[in-house]
């Protein structure tokens, strides 16, 4: 443990801004990715209910 | 088996003899979009000569592109792709010879165009020389990887964008060691290294692009 | 007659995108014999044509030609088998002659300029032989199709839609090219939505679908 | 049991074994990544001549590897897709690709950010990231073939000879680069030159790249799910499954 306080460990030794541009960057596009990928399922379950009950009338 | 080979080869040149319209626009292209570079970038003629490699090859790649949207196009809503592949020849025969003919359709005629550009662009004799033989060697290979791409997007909407798409990131090999001969030469180090990775480039592009284009074509014709 | 059926299709199933078009197909076609496919729109009719040429996979079940699975005899059956789809197949900027001469040597056939003059005089285009086809009409540019299929040779004719764009005289012409053929010891699947008055020639009837009601089609 | 492929191939038996697997990987990737994390900020030295930066390492070289590894377990899918015609193998390589190409993006992205404060540059001609920039573009390819074909057997297929002709020119243009780098510039600027390889950097590295492939697997196995419910639409099993929630 070598960061001495919290706004040393932010500061990253003056790099913060890209440390935590490309690391926010990797939290950013998988959270995008799993919403994305949870709402595209549940579209998914919508259409084809949506279609079976269409092809069974 | 050769017979066939011949006869697909003698079929497409006869077509394009017909129809010169199309043959004469990819030409065209070519000249037109290697002359924007100095109207963009300046006439200073040490920094043409700098650039005068990757412009050519860059727009010999574009200009294949441009082409090869309709390689299958034709034949494909005519019927006559069908009939082709109903040959009792191995279709592999089909698409090595369809990339044959588009290659001396579209691709020898850069390798004359080529020199009249370097010449614009201030080369000297003998890297012209380079530059014309690494086009010999290097468009077979955009004729036969890109006929791969035509096979895939068959008959797809915005075929001609999305054959781009597919196939430039695989002309990238063709692309470093095509330009970098010239640029060697430029640099007084000698063609040879990069022309020779070339042919082998090539070579390997002979092997496995007919194959894959044929069974592209049976795949997209379903 | 021989007694092995050239044409076998085993168990055959076909699909477009998710919907399943017709599944558990069986019929044998042998020579002299003209099978004739028929059912309403959007059945499968076309998609069963190509699936006998190999154009397209089966998603199961096989096709026979002579006793063996198609993917494995290609060169022969393909030697042997001649299909016309609803396109022609005809080049627009190549002469009829050009056409048939050239879509021979494809087939790896010779043929020489009589041969081809003759089949398409036959078949009334003696004033466009060298023109080029862009200029026929879609009823010309059939015949010029025709006029390949005679001189292709082949014993198994896989013909889809015919008769469409044909004239009464092209009718007419098209049924005396199937009897000749069919009694002369070929073999013919076709579909057509027009009625053929084909005497003394042994049809064979396949439903693909529903059974159509006259009005319904 | 005996692990027969053919039990597992079957659509609707995968259907359930990839929705058991989904929970045990993303826990799996969220500790490892905790842990990985734990690993980069705490216990690997400031580094005397980069300082604090070259922390990016941690995710830019695992992101770097596995936007190559995932192209290559597509590459396996499609092979086996071609070879056995399994329809299963193809939905897999489809589930993989975004992601995939979401890993080369932010390879690409992170690289940028290091490259930045060590060389002053936003974007820096260095071989590997010239190579990511194209294996972006062939996952970009990939993607947009598979969009512009309605039919998905004929999609599947095309993908697949896509995927292998791709695979079979990644090494090429990997070395092609490497070769353009080394004519033009000389191996003096190279991002891969990290620090001296600490066995704690390393061992970072390795946490987050397993991390990131439990975190890869857990997404595509929910894709799969979804591309499977689209296919099998007209099947009973998942008429009752409608039924069901």
């Amino acid at each position: 443990m070598h960061w001495a306080s919290w706004s040393e460990f932010w500061a990253m030794g003056g790099y913060g801004f890209y440390v935590w541009g490309s690391y926010g960057a990797l939290l950013l596009l998988m959270l995008v990715e799993i919403i994305l990928l949870v709402r595209g399922h549940k579209q998914t379950l919508t259409r084809i209910r949506r279609m079976k009950n269409w092809e069974q009338e | 088996m050769l017979r066939f080979l011949i006869t697909v080869i003698r079929r497409d040149l006869l077509l394009a003899a017909r129809r010169k319209g199309d043959w004469l626009t990819s030409q065209f292209f070519f000249v037109m979009v290697v002359s924007m570079f100095p109207l963009g970038i300046g006439p200073e003629p040490e920094m043409l000569r700098r650039i005068a490699p990757g412009v050519v090859w860059v727009a010999a790649l574009l200009a294949s592109l441009l082409s090869l949207s309709r390689l299958f196009a034709d034949d494909h809503r005519d019927g006559s792709l069908e009939q082709m592949l109903l040959s009792p020849e191995p279709p592999v025969l089909l698409a090595l010879g369809k990339a044959l003919a588009h290659w001396l359709i579209y691709g020898v005629p850069l390798l004359v165009i080529a020199p009249v550009l370097g010449l614009q662009f201030g080369l000297q004799a003998d890297v012209i020389g380079v530059l014309m033989l690494s086009l010999l060697i290097g468009t077979p290979v955009l004729s036969l990887l890109g006929s791969v791409g035509a096979a895939l997007t068959l008959g797809l909407r915005g075929g001609g964008v999305l054959l781009t798409l597919l196939i430039l990131p695989l002309y990238v090999p063709a692309l470093i060691f095509g330009a970098g001969a010239v640029d060697a030469t430029l640099a007084g180090l000698g063609p040879e290294a990069n022309l020779s990775l070339l042919a082998a480039f090539a070579m390997l592009t002979l092997m496995v692009a007919p194959w894959v284009t044929a069974a592209a074509l049976r795949i997209s014709i379903e | 007659m021989s007694e092995i059926s050239h044409l076998a299709v085993r168990e055959l199933a076909c699909a477009r995108g998710e919907r399943t078009l017709f599944s558990g197909m069986n019929f044998q076609l042998r020579l002299g014999q003209l099978l004739l496919v028929q059912g309403g729109n959007g059945r499968g009719k076309t998609s069963l044509l190509r699936l006998l040429c190999g154009l397209a996979q089966p998603l199961e079940g096989e096709v026979h030609w002579r006793g063996q699975e198609i993917g494995g005899v290609r060169e022969e059956y393909h030697r042997e088998m001649a299909y016309i789809g609803h396109v022609n197949g005809i080049k627009d900027d190549l002469t009829p002659l050009e056409n048939l001469r050239l879509s021979a040597a494809l087939a790896g056939r010779h043929l020489d300029e009589r041969t081809a003059e003759q089949s398409l005089i036959r078949l009334g285009l003696e004033r466009c032989l060298d023109l080029p086809a862009r200029v026929l009409s879609f009823g010309q540019r059939r015949r010029v199709t025709l006029a390949g299929l005679m001189t292709a040779g082949a014993v198994l004719w896989i013909l889809d839609e015919p008769l469409t764009g044909l004239d009464v005289h092209g009718v007419a012409l098209m049924e005396g090219l199937l009897r000749d053929h069919v009694t002369g010891g070929g073999m013919v699947v076709m579909t057509t939505h027009q009625p053929l008055s084909l005497e003394g020639v042994a049809t064979v009837p396949l439903q693909v679908g529903p059974v159509l009601q006259p009005q319904e089609d | 049991m005996s692990f027969s492929i053919y039990k597992y191939a079957s659509p609707m038996t995968f259907y359930g074994l990839a929705g058991k697997m989904i929970p045990w990987f993303s826990w799996g990737a969220a500790i490892l990544a905790g842990l990985g994390l734990y690993i980069a900020f705490f216990m690997a030295p400031t580094d005397f001549q980069q300082g604090e930066a070259y922390r990016v390492i941690f995710i830019h070289v695992p992101a770097a590897w596995m936007s190559m590894f995932i192209y290559m377990v597509m590459a396996f899918w499609s092979a086996v897709g071609l070879a056995w015609n399994t329809r299963l193998s193809f939905m897999m390589s489809r589930a993989l690709a975004p992601t995939g190409a979401l890993f080369a993006f932010l390879s690409l992205w992170t690289g940028a950010m290091w490259g930045k404060p060590m060389w002053g540059a936003w974007w820096v001609w260095d071989a590997r990231l010239t190579s990511s920039l194209v294996l972006f573009f062939l996952y970009v390819g990939i993607i947009a073939l598979w969009s512009a074909i309605d039919d998905r057997r004929r999609g599947d297929k095309a993908g697949a000879l896509l995927i292998l002709v791709g695979a079979i020119n990644v090494p090429i243009i990997y070395f092609s680069v490497k070769w353009w780098n080394t004519l033009h510039q000389g191996a003096s600027v190279s991002l891969m030159q990290a620090p001296s390889m600490a066995a704690i950097m390393l061992m970072g590295m390795l946490v987050m790249a397993i991390a990131a492939w439990f975190y890869s697997i857990a997404v595509a196995m929910v894709r799969v799910r979804g591309i499977i419910l689209e296919r099998e639409r007209q099947t009973e099993w998942v008429k009752e499954l409608l039924e069901k929630n």
